[in-house]
């Protein structure tokens, strides 16, 4: 069955991306690292939010559900709750995640379900034509901001390894076996792991482009003496962005998931479970009088 | 029917909810039917709060103006609670919290002070006995006989250790005591003659456990008042009963994960108020477009935005038909009683996942927070339908998750459950589940949802009546004005007039038949909780007729039958 | 009136928006009037999207199905477009972007190729300015001269210096003589004989232009389509004009932020679609209670939930009337044209302001991306209206903000510009701005604030109207359909009808005149872009009546005089 | 006038807290502090969230703007922004500002609008009766979490460290002078400055009390070497709670402002800028044509 194993992920021609797009990258990486694990197209679930990011899963085998623009996390981890079964990941962009999406980001987080995030990170707004998102450098001039981007760009990793996030990698769209590989690992990390992943939009970002990222990338994983278990370390290593960009994963720590809080009731998957009518007997009868 | 009311009031944390607890099991207990409604503040600690409770013997579902107990934890409730005494109507009061102006008003033969607090520990008991001291003196009230009340406080305080239990037994005995003394022997209340078991429960446990019944598997809420008891109850009981209750972040994160929850396969459900409610409509759009059920409680309160939080009102129901931005499937439910909220949760969990669209089931504060005697719930009536499923066979590996049917229907594969992958999304999309961008398959994708509002409305729940069949006059509500409107009509047809009651347990899409009722002769008359008239711009909407008369309220207060009476002054037959 | 319509079809990032730019600037400036309409995908490059242009003798304001030039950037639209050749039209293609099956269908004596991109290079051009060589191409068609057109390449590309500027104009000459050695010398169409000075501009610089015309101050918002034109176009003037335009981070935040400025007294709005319009709607309750004054602009596009995201449709009227949770005063606008874009956005902002409310004005992706030629907007018909203001020293120090008055309207104060304080509140407060808990501040305060409603609705926006006085049909539409009904109109009054178009730049409330209207004799017919009739919905609420027939389009797709004509079937006059 | 001054943020009697509430610690701390710095209460603008500590303005003198549960930080933004003269204060309480208000809190952080952000942090939801906030220590049993809260709490501090904030600090209730004297270099401090209040909920929280606290916290002002410029031993030293808990300005640093960025347009207070019609008519000449 080495064929159809092959062929489990394989990846639709027709896409709405444009030509050159780091989304591109992304795909195939992910194609190969399901393949590389053996998983079946039905035992996963890509939830997506609204952007062009939002779009992969549409090009790729698995189940789908396409949400609302910043919602991938809440509808990720209800999803997982129900069905612990499934491998969920939940995928957006840097809009939507940071931005519609940023309260989701802090509490998913926090609740630590056992699902893999995959920020596209291409730092602009893609789908509505190129809007600054948090992580816009400085200074960017897009169509809402003429005068240049005035905030400082958000740093996602910082905040995950605050909110002491079990898994905190970055990669890059431009290095398939790194971002194949660091989605393995995520995928294989038991709790909640995210990846934001650096993304050349050919259209729209000028600045932070496959030729100022492949300069600029280095593996953290190579980095002899980085200890990816040292949470202060992590913290301040995911500020270095200029010359030299880490890649890798950054932060890694296992904590209870929130299915381990549920104990007994989430051994097995809810939606699997029978409902037991003798319980309500039970409690209506507690309100009975006479 | 005979009834007989006991109001309790004083501030928040001085314990009536729980003298009104107590009471309400006893009256249950010795037989009477009740209803009884709480009025208190957006506050923890002080203000001016009330419960009533109105025993009758005969089943009651709304509340009374007049009182005939009025029990003072506070000065409060003495100044204000004086002019809603019946003729005949008794005050007990405790003397050691009024002021000199007060103490002028129980100067009084029917009013008792009996220093609640001072007579708990001068029997050696903590002050929070006190409430069972109160408990104790309006018992005297309606009952020769203490035991069924010792017996309550046995069961309340019996898991507290045999000594608190005696100790409450014994100051409500000490309160009983002082008031046959103060107030002589009276004639007891009627009782019901053969009441039979009944559940006493509140709006908000009666709409969780029907949720529980209909075989809710998820729920993810964010606290808000009046729907907070509706989430607090998942919790406490969703370990046992196999649900998965979190706690979300905000309200978009709970629908959101409600919504995931459901695609993968579970019943699922929310609950909030306005504001939250505000919050979750653009999912409820998606759930529209994805065609994922999803089940949403609006436990509606005064708005608009954060109003009066504590207190009743149905205006969110214009919002809630319109739903959220776009045209698709949904129905909105409006349980009138706690009955209703038992069965109806059952019902909207049925009707969201047979047409995979969101249902609304709009409770209010007065419904979500009166407690009332029923008849035990059966729980063979509660039919689980969960629609048009198909098994990961039936359904192969070509799967489409919107195929076109005639019905509108698309049969629903569980995610994981077979081979075939099962896609949905809120883009517009094709039989498959992918985003499209033409004008046909958008119009018949468009068509097929469509399909299924079809069929919701025809299978629309209908209109309950009460009253007179061939009527002069008709009185229409939805929700928890559903009592009170019953009550009126029939105080009105045993005073001559023929009138119809009719409760509307579905307000979206609204059933064919309440045109057929609207279109016979005599007057109508809307009865809502609202300013503008929600209800009758819904059945404008729809059946393009307006009524004769408006009765609405919107100080926040519920209606009741008297409320109504007022308001139509003779009007409703005879007369003008 | 004599139309011409050119239809240029590509992918996105061909640079068809660039061809389509070039002509609508010289055919203004030679004189015709003309509107343009796009049709584009969700995404940023490839597949499929049109631009076309429509020019006349008279003003117009919709498109027209028949085609006479088709420019084919791409293979798709000789393939789609083909069917909508008028008999003796022109297909404009470059045979390089061709496949086989594709080049059968231009091999035909009206189809003319012109490699657009080769023709440039062998010009020495860069590939992009193939844009040139198609506008030259269809100039060819239109004018014998094409000097308008290079003096418009001139103005549009003089400022990246001259060397381009004559790039784009020898490219376009050689498209154009191209052309005219193909095709020969035809009739080219008819000109107005004295069009005078015209404004070209689609409904997204209308809108942000009549905001700024009104005395906008502060608008924050989050991008999304079909608003975010609106959202770049105050971005781009805001330092200029001092207004600050500050992006969010969710839609929630977008509005709230505005509200914020606008308590502080600055002329605040927002824009977005109906996902982020549903995310506002909490805040729209809270304006409502706290009286501040707030104008939305929601840019419709097809639901439910994401839908078709660069489509037109016009499904969000039911929920942008019932707006949000609670009753409280409000204003629904729905400018129908380009024009009326411009002045409505001024009404909103005074209605906003005199009745300290929330106004939402509802655009739509047609109205949004269309190109028109207009008459100049009047900057002196823009009156600027605050509402009842008061200075600080008026306000005193025990300013009242929520004073009760006799037309509900309390004076405004801002904060800090008096000794007063200014106390506003989302929860229910007294007239000082405090929270209440009571029963009659809460029914007097709902009072106050309903009063408001009622001038609201006595002064709503009177409905436009055209074509026959004593008409025996009527066309009735909203928004975006106004130039497609009066087009339709025109025409069945030429054909003999008696048909008379009610356009409705109000639609909530809705003006009372508009019930007097439908009461009158003849055939009523509601035309609107959604699939269950939301406007006749919202009629049926107010007036309790139902027209004779619907005129519904849902596939995303913009409704013209055609469509109506077809849909009516000779059913308007005459015939059943 | 030295009396009008004293008297001129006097607080109303009548409060809807319970007796022994923090937050009579936080409005008289607020009062004192208002008081001793000579503002008017005209000048100082209050915008409220819903929840116990959302009443607050209600018993103070200033301007107020009760808004919507979780909205304080995007309100008051705008208000600034649109009359700079205005001293801003959002006030709100933990499930405000971390739960529904959370992705406002993170972008408030980064635009650094000029204004002060006290959180009543009293650990639960108080108004809706005690349920579990983003605050709430893990293991706490609440009316939602039966079990106990199973997630780590949310630190404020590090995640605003993170964001670069440009004062972000720690007070107590129970610690008026202490309260007083942060609010007031909050005032003082140009840009963005928030202040978790650590405030005993008498009546919901059993675990962080007066008691729990008055033992435990310890000023960090008074720390010696303790170096509120260093980001990083900011950051690391907010995680610190248990037997000891700093209260005191951790982080502190000056950047840019918003109102800064938009240079000469917000030199003077929005509102009072006269319309520029000239500029409009210029505008709408731009689309003419023949
Ligand atoms: C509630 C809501 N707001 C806004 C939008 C419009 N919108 C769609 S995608 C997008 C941003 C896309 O940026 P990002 O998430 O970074 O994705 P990208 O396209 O860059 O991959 C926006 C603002 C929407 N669909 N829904
Ligand atoms: C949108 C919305 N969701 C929920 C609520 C209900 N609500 C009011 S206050 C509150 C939480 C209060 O907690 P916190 O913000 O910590 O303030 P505290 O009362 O503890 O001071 C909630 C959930 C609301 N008013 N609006
Ligand atoms: S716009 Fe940018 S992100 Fe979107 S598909 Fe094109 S290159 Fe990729
Ligand atoms: S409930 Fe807690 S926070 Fe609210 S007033 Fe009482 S003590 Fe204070
Ligand atoms: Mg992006
Ligand atoms: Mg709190």
């Amino acid at each position: 069955m080495v064929a159809s194993k092959q062929t489990e992920f394989t990846l639709t021609k027709d896409t709405a991306w444009c030509p050159g797009c780091g989304n591109f990258g992304i795909i195939r990486a992910l194609s190969q690292a399901l393949e590389g694990l053996g998983l079946k197209a039905n035992e996963v679930l890509y939830v997506s939010g609204i952007g062009q990011a939002g779009k992969l899963p549409h090009y790729i085998k698995g189940n789908v559900l396409n949400t609302l623009h910043g919602r991938t996390l809440p509808t990720a981890t209800g999803a997982k709750l129900a069905n612990g079964d499934l491998h969920v990941f939940a995928i957006g962009g840097d809009g939507d995640g940071y931005a519609e999406g940023g309260n989701h980001f802090l509490h998913a987080v926090r609740k630590n379900v056992n699902i893999t995030y995959l920020v596209h990170d291409n730092q602009v707004f893609g789908l509505t034509k190129g809007q600054a998102s948090p992580r816009s450098d400085q200074g960017m001039v897009t169509g809402t901001t003429p005068q240049g981007v005035a905030l400082e760009a958000f740093n996602p990793l910082a905040t995950a390894i605050t909110l002491n996030a079990g898994f905190v990698a970055r990669s890059y769209a431009g290095d398939r076996e790194h971002l194949s590989r660091t989605i393995q690992a995520a995928i294989q990390h038991e709790g909640f792991a995210l990846i934001d992943i650096l993304q050349p939009c050919v259209t729209f970002n000028k600045i932070n482009t496959y030729q100022f990222y492949s300069s600029r990338v280095y593996d953290l994983d190579q980095e002899e003496g980085y200890d990816r278990t040292d949470r202060q370390v992590a913290w301040a290593r995911s500020f270095e962005w200029g010359e030299r960009i880490p890649i890798g994963i950054f932060y890694q720590t296992l904590r209870p998931t929130l299915a381990d809080h549920y104990g007994e009731l989430l051994k097995k998957p809810l939606v699997k479970q029978e409902h037991d009518k003798n319980y309500v007997a039970g409690l209506i009868d507690s309100y009975k009088i006479g | 029917m005979q009834t007989f009311n006991i109001k309790i009031g004083g501030e928040a944390g001085q314990g009536l909810v729980s003298v009104g607890n107590i009471l309400l099991q006893a009256i249950t207990q010795e037989g009477w039917h009740l209803f009884a409604h709480q009025d208190y503040e957006s506050r923890i600690r002080g203000g001016h709060n009330f419960f009533q409770i109105r025993l009758a013997d005969e089943p009651v579902a709304t509340w009374e103006h007049e009182i005939d107990v009025l029990v003072a934890l506070d000065e409060a409730t003495v100044t204000l609670g004086q002019g809603e005494l019946r003729p005949g109507g008794i005050v007990i009061y405790d003397p050691d919290v009024l002021g000199d102006e007060a103490k002028k008003l129980v100067d009084q033969p029917n009013c008792f002070g009996l220093p609640f607090a001072k007579i708990a520990q001068d029997l050696g008991q903590p002050k929070i006995v006190a409430n069972a001291v109160a408990a104790g003196a309006v018992w005297a009230l309606l009952s020769e006989d203490i035991t069924v009340l010792h017996q309550t406080l046995e069961a309340m305080f019996g898991s507290k250790g045999e000594k608190v239990a005696a100790g409450n037994q014994k100051v409500a005995s000490a309160g009983f005591d002082r008031v046959r003394e103060l107030a002589g022997s009276r004639p007891k209340p009627a009782k019901p003659e053969n009441p039979g078991a009944r559940l006493l429960l509140q709006g908000n446990q009666a709409l969780p456990l029907g949720a529980l019944a209909a075989g809710l598997k998820f729920m993810s809420a964010y606290p808000m008042t009046p729907a907070t008891g509706v989430t607090e109850y998942i919790s406490e009981h969703g370990q046992e009963a196999s649900v998965v209750m979190e706690q979300a972040e905000d309200e978009i994160s709970a629908i959101n994960m409600a919504i995931g929850a459901s695609f993968a396969g579970a019943r699922s459900m929310t609950a909030t108020s306005g504001g939250g409610f505000a919050l979750m409509t653009e999912a409820l759009s998606l759930a529209g477009s994805a065609e994922i059920p999803i089940v949403v409680i609006n436990a509606m309160r005064p708005g608009p935005s954060t109003g009066l939080p504590t207190r009743t009102e149905q205006g969110d129901l214009r919002y809630a038909a319109a739903m959220s931005f776009g045209d698709f499937p949904r129905a909105v439910l409006s349980p009138g009683d706690v009955e209703e909220a038992f069965y109806l949760m059952g019902q909207a969990f049925n009707l969201a996942e047979e047409y995979q669209m969101p249902v609304v089931v709009l409770s209010d504060q007065h419904l979500a927070d009166s407690h009332v005697t029923v008849p035990p719930f059966d729980l063979s009536k509660v039919e689980i339908r969960r629609g048009k499923t198909v098994s990961g066979t039936e359904a192969g590996p070509d799967y489409l998750r919107y195929k076109y049917t005639e019905d509108g229907i698309s049969p629903r594969l569980y995610p994981g459950w077979g081979e075939g992958v099962v896609i949905s999304a809120g883009d517009e999309h094709d039989e498959e589940g992918h985003l499209i961008e033409d004008a046909e398959t958008r119009q018949k994708m468009m068509e097929k949802r469509m399909a299924k509002q079809k069929l919701v409305e025809a299978r629309a729940l209908e209109p309950v009546l009460c009253g007179a069949d061939e009527p002069d006059a008709m009185l229409i509500g939805f929700g928890s004005t559903k009592g009170a409107i019953r009550e009126a009509v029939r105080i009105l047809n045993e005073g001559g007039c023929k009138v119809q009651g009719v409760h509307l347990p579905q307000v979206f899409p609204l059933p064919e038949s309440l045109g057929e009722l609207l279109q016979r002769p005599g007057r109508k008359f809307i009865v809502e909780s609202n300013y503008t008239g929600q209800l009758e711009e819904l059945i404008a909407a729809r059946f393009a007729l307006k009524p004769t008369g408006s009765i609405r309220r919107y100080d926040g207060r519920p209606i009741n039958a008297q409320y109504i009476l007022d308001k139509l002054r003779g009007g409703v037959c005879g007369g003008q």
